[in-house]
């Protein structure tokens, strides 16, 4: 019982982690909760959906498509949205509800689409998982574990090492010290929409392998995201990942002895105590003192 | 001279910087005192601590030989320590006399019993407030604008406005960031003439301010900081000729090092 | 006819819902996007009350009030040490965590089947079961939130209300103390909002989680952004349109699996339009810092 | 033609006014000062022709800033990097979470060879040795006056025209000081022109060829080294007559 709890842990805090380094990943250069972030990863599942099932375009070809069209997407959200409220300047709350707007206003486009009926892009029986350490794990979980893991470290090495990669963390430090050196913030941005968007749609599609399409899959989906981010420390890619899998755990053993019900609750419980007694988070970038 | 306010041994650092070190001196009651000090001297880090916007390392202030032990903001206003803010900070969406009302002290109106079920008083004590408020206002020719949003005002009047608030606040010390930045040199004229008023009205007055020829001409007492630390302390006529001062605003002099 | 007037009730609880959340939201500057939890307190409160102990839909009000009233004081907490998007997460969590009690505590609140046969309001021995007679009870709510929200607005209360609003230092320096007005604006908001609870629930005479969602405090507050942070007209203005507006959509003869992800769709556009273009709202003035 | 020229600029924040109609230039190979106390408007001069002021707000009314006779007023700061401009802002804003060796990096953003990129990095470590043991550690945890050296090597790297300097002594001790300047003189003798905005006013006449003395948001006057050295104006208008 507990091991398989674990196992679900794991498998949730992955999928929690993708998001949370997208999410984490754009806050870096905007500073402000990109809300629709989580309709994004919705997208990502439907058009995966739509190129697979509907098409009938080979499965792998198809997740690539939708995994930059994903990322094609957040950058359009940026420059139609955001890039207005920046010129602007714009409080965070207005970047919050705007971005409120565009995650509603996306979601009940899905809705009138495709239909409020469940979707599934699973084809075939469902393969009985390997037994492994007391629980049972389906190929389908191994793959979300592995991509997760990879995408993980193939944008953690990103972000170290490429060229690009640093100049998102010097925007992220430092957008005016960043101009300095010749580098466009507005671009630096616009790449980390990008990125952070093909992150989330990949997450999208690995959820829909797993369990089944809904217009409304995004937005669970994008507050435990925000949440595995701040526990992280929200900014920090290493913390974002954490977050997601402290996330994905707390909640499933959480559940051991109530309901399944619960599992939002104790979600929010552990950001709203994140929130008043470490609000920099585990690896928290520390956020700059408000002067006087 | 009588003390009012008493700063003992005040240190406060932020972002790895010492921005108060041990910084010790007596606010002589009466009396006008400025602060002056290069950029980054730690001026407006001891205003912040003197009004409990920011928390000291250590040290303590008493006011009245009475050690302060509640330092929140608020408490510090009503205490008698009253300020106003380098970037001056109005209520920018509010008008010109609203933000006077709201320094005023409203004992019977503010409640929410009072605003709910006893309009009566609580439009009595308004009525005499807002009296107040533009006799406050006219001192500074500025009772025409009353009704403005005060983010509307040029940035002179603002501080001017800002200053008339304060003296709504009506306290004994009055704490002022800058108060001639940004002014035109008539209300400058006017701005000294109306703090040596208060002096002879038995306030007590500390001011930072960047305009050395103001300071050299009104202050009673001039407090000089550097990185941090009192560096020198007196009467206007020592304090231009003393060469630690001088230094620290010019430099090290570098024909005498040679 | 009753369809005309059960619209204008359903719009009349908007509004109180509407004007409780602009005292937090628009007058004192707080982004609170929890106010469903409130509303949902105290239409169940006062809906189990009656279903349980057969107490009259009065006192469920006023003890919906104060249930609301006192989550108020608990979700104010937060609002002494956050800002901005960070009180705005803690406050929607909270309201997730008040969703996810309605929902699985299901001794109590029968979870997702919701609670029928709640019992209607009377008055002086005679049922309000017409709609008409319920419009003017609701209408006389409207009434006293207007009438209580206004004085508390337009008073030096609200004055300082206002001033936290521009300016949280700044009012501290004015001798005021911050944290005190805030936990009183979260009280008294959530309270009203407790009132619309209990004469929603009496009204429907069903409840379940479903009516207090977070969708359903982002359009609580979409309605107080698009009528005007700050102004109580706007609020009325605001939460009429909302509600009435995507009923017409019902009567260009649209099936409801589109007009209802329409009428969403539609929301969303306007939210997102309003922050570029006029995030003061329509009677506002008062922009977001 | 002057290398740079600064044309009766006008600059204002919000309702005040910063600098008015202020006028001056920088010829080739020289360091030009302008001295003055706090809050007359030093920094905004330079701000203003770096294209920061915008990001903090204020806003240029007139006047115009041409470089090398082409009109550069209101460029965005990345692109003033292309022109050859570099600037060492107030307060160095380093990228605190990233290393000394990225910070030089980043630098060297806008070259495209990675070897002379290295070679670039490399020629800082020389100038700079007090880096050179420290090439991996974050920033951040660097002194002020380290973290100077830093500010002032990241925006040498792409061998600028003209660098501007704004307040390096601030806040650095006074050993840390005086490195700065020699290094500023060193720069400048291997051909790079410098404008120098600086409190540090005998320091900064000293090191330069020209200067200006900025009183209340405007030029109060100006002259060679020689003659602002022994001014007593100067003294006068830090600490009142």
């Amino acid at each position: 019982m507990v091991q398989q709890l674990v196992a679900n842990g794991i498998i949730a805090g992955s999928i929690y982690a993708l998001i949370a380094l997208g999410f984490a990943l754009i806050y870096r250069t905007v500073k402000f909760f990109h809300f629709a972030h989580g309709v994004v990863y919705t997208v990502g599942a439907y058009l995966a959906y739509t190129f697979t099932i509907t098409v009938g375009i080979d499965p792998l070809v198809s997740f690539f498509l939708a995994v930059i069209l994903a990322g094609v997407m957040g950058l359009g959200i940026d420059r139609l949205v955001y890039y207005p409220l920046r010129r602007q300047k714009a409080s965070d709350l207005i970047f919050l509800l705007a971005s409120f707007g565009i995650f509603i206003f996306i979601q009940n486009l899905i809705q009138l689409l495709y239909g409020a009926q469940i979707l599934t892009l699973r084809r075939g029986p469902i393969v009985e998982g390997h037994h492994v350490l007391g629980t049972i794990i389906t190929n389908t979980q191994i793959l979300i574990l592995v991509t997760s893991i990879l995408l993980s470290v193939a944008l953690w090495l990103y972000v170290k090492h490429s060229k690009l990669g640093k100049s998102i963390r010097a925007v992220s430090d430092d957008p005016v010290a960043a101009s300095i050196v010749g580098i466009n913030p507005e671009r630096v941005i616009g790449l980390s929409f990008f990125i952070g968007s093909m992150l989330a749609g990949a997450a999208g599609i690995l959820i829909s392998l797993e369990t089944n399409l809904e217009p409304t899959m995004g937005f669970t989906a994008i507050l435990k995201g925000i949440i595995a981010a701040i526990i992280g420390g929200i900014g920090s890619i290493p913390g974002a990942v954490f977050g997601g899998y402290f996330l994905g755990m707390a909640e499933n053993l959480g559940i051991w002895k109530i309901q399944a019900g619960w599992k939002d609750a104790i979600a929010f419980g552990i950001l709203i105590l994140f929130l008043l007694v470490r609000p920099g988070g585990i690896m928290g970038i520390p956020t700059e003192r408000e002067r006087l | 001279m009588s003390t009012i306010l008493q700063i003992s041994n005040l240190s406060k650092s932020f972002d790895g910087i010492q921005a108060l070190n041990r910084v010790s001196l007596d606010l002589p009651r009466g009396k006008i005192s400025a602060v002056i000090g290069p950029n980054g001297a730690g001026k407006t880090t001891l205003f912040n601590v003197l009004t409990g916007f920011l928390t000291p390392d250590e040290g303590e202030v008493s006011l009245g030989g009475k050690i302060i032990e509640d330092m929140r903001p608020h408490k510090l206003a009503l205490l008698g320590i009253g300020r106003t803010f380098q970037n001056v900070r109005l209520f920018a969406q509010m008008t010109v006399l609203d933000n006077l009302l709201l320094a005023m002290k409203n004992p019977k109106g503010v409640s929410l019993w009072a605003a709910l079920a006893r309009p009566q008083i609580m439009q009595a004590e308004e009525h005499a407030n807002r009296a107040r408020g533009l006799e406050l206002l006219e001192l500074f020719r500025l009772a025409d604008k009353a009704g403005e949003l005060a983010e509307n005002l040029s940035s002179g009047q603002s501080k001017l406005v800002e200053f008339a608030r304060l003296l709504a606040l009506n306290t004994d010390i009055l704490l002022l960031d800058e108060p001639m930045a940004g002014l035109y040199p008539e209300m400058i004229e006017t701005l000294k003439k109306t703090m040596q008023a208060l002096i002879t009205q038995g306030k007590t007055i500390l001011f930072v301010e960047h305009n050395i020829n103001v300071v050299m001409d009104i202050s009673d007492h001039i407090v000089v900081l550097n990185h941090g630390q009192k560096i020198a302390e007196g009467p206007p006529q020592e304090i231009r000729k003393d060469e630690k001062v001088i230094e620290a605003y010019l430099g090290k002099r570098q024909d005498a090092s040679a | 006819m009753d369809y005309v007037l059960h619209i204008m009730v359903i719009a009349s609880i908007y509004v109180i819902l509407a004007m409780s959340l602009n005292l937090i939201v628009g007058f004192t500057g707080l982004p609170a996007l929890g106010h469903a939890a409130f509303y949902g307190i105290g239409a169940y409160t006062s809906a189990l009350l009656a279903l349980n102990f057969g107490a009259s839909p009065w006192i469920g009000l006023i003890a919906g009030a104060i249930t609301a009233g006192l989550l108020g004081f608990v979700i104010s907490f937060p609002a002494l040490r956050l800002k901005g998007d960070y009180l705005a997460l803690a406050t929607l969590g909270a309201g997730v965590i008040v969703y996810s009690i309605a929902k699985n505590w299901v001794a109590v609140t029968r979870g997702p089947m919701g609670l029928p046969g709640i019992p209607g309001f009377t008055f002086l021995g005679y049922p309000l079961d017409g709609v008409w007679a319920y419009l003017i009870l609701v209408l006389a709510f409207v009434g006293l939130t207007t009438f209580v929200i206004g004085r508390i607005v337009n008073s030096p209360f609200g004055r300082i209300l206002k001033a936290i609003r521009e300016d949280e230092i700044g009012t501290q320096a004015m001798g005021r103390d911050v944290n005190y007005y805030k936990v009183m604006v979260f009280m008294i908001g959530a309270a009203f909002a407790g009132v619309a609870g209990s004469l929603y629930a009496h009204y429907i005479t069903f409840i379940d989680p479903s009516s207090f969602t977070l969708m359903e405090s982002i359009t609580i507050l979409l309605m107080v952004v698009f009528g005007g942070l700050g102004s109580l007209r706007g609020s009325m203005v605001g939460a009429v349109i909302l509600v009435v507006l995507p009923e017409l959509l019902r009567f260009l003869g649209m099936p409801s699996s589109i007009a209802a992800p329409l009428r969403q769709m539609i929301y969303g556009l306007l939210l997102v339009l309003l922050m570029i273009k006029r995030p003061q709202g329509l009677m506002g003035h008062y922009r977001f810092k | 033609m002057p290398l740079l020229e600064v044309d009766n600029l006008s600059v204002r924040y919000g309702s005040i006014k910063a600098i008015t109609d202020v006028s001056f230039h920088v010829e080739q190979g020289e360091i030009v000062a302008i001295v003055g106390p706090n809050g007359v408007g030093k920094s905004t001069a330079l701000n203003a022709l770096s294209g920061i002021i915008e990001s903090n707000g204020g806003l240029i009314t007139s006047g115009e800033v041409r470089f090398e006779g082409h009109n550069i007023t209101g460029f965005k700061t990345h692109e003033l990097v292309q022109q050859g401009i570099s600037l060492v802002p107030e307060g160095r804003r380093i990228f605190p979470r990233m290393t000394v060796i990225e910070n030089l990096e980043m630098g060297a953003f806008t070259i495209k060879d990675k070897s002379i990129v290295n070679n670039e990095i490399q020629r800082m470590l020389d100038l700079f040795p007090l880096l050179k043991d420290r090439t991996l550690q974050q920033a951040g945890t660097l002194s002020t006056g380290e973290q100077q050296m830093l500010a002032l090597g990241r925006s040498l790297i792409i061998q600028p025209k003209l660098l501007l300097a704004d307040e390096p002594s601030l806040g650095l001790s006074p050993n840390f000081v005086d490195m700065i300047f020699e290094k500023l003189v060193e720069i400048n003798s291997e051909g790079t022109s410098i404008l120098l905005v600086e409190q540090n006013a005998r320091m900064a006449l000293e090191a330069c060829h020209r200067g200006y003395v900025f009183e209340m948001g405007k030029i109060s006057f100006d002259g060679k080294k020689d003659s602002l050295v022994n001014d007593e104006r100067v003294q006068k208008s830090y600490l009142g007559k």
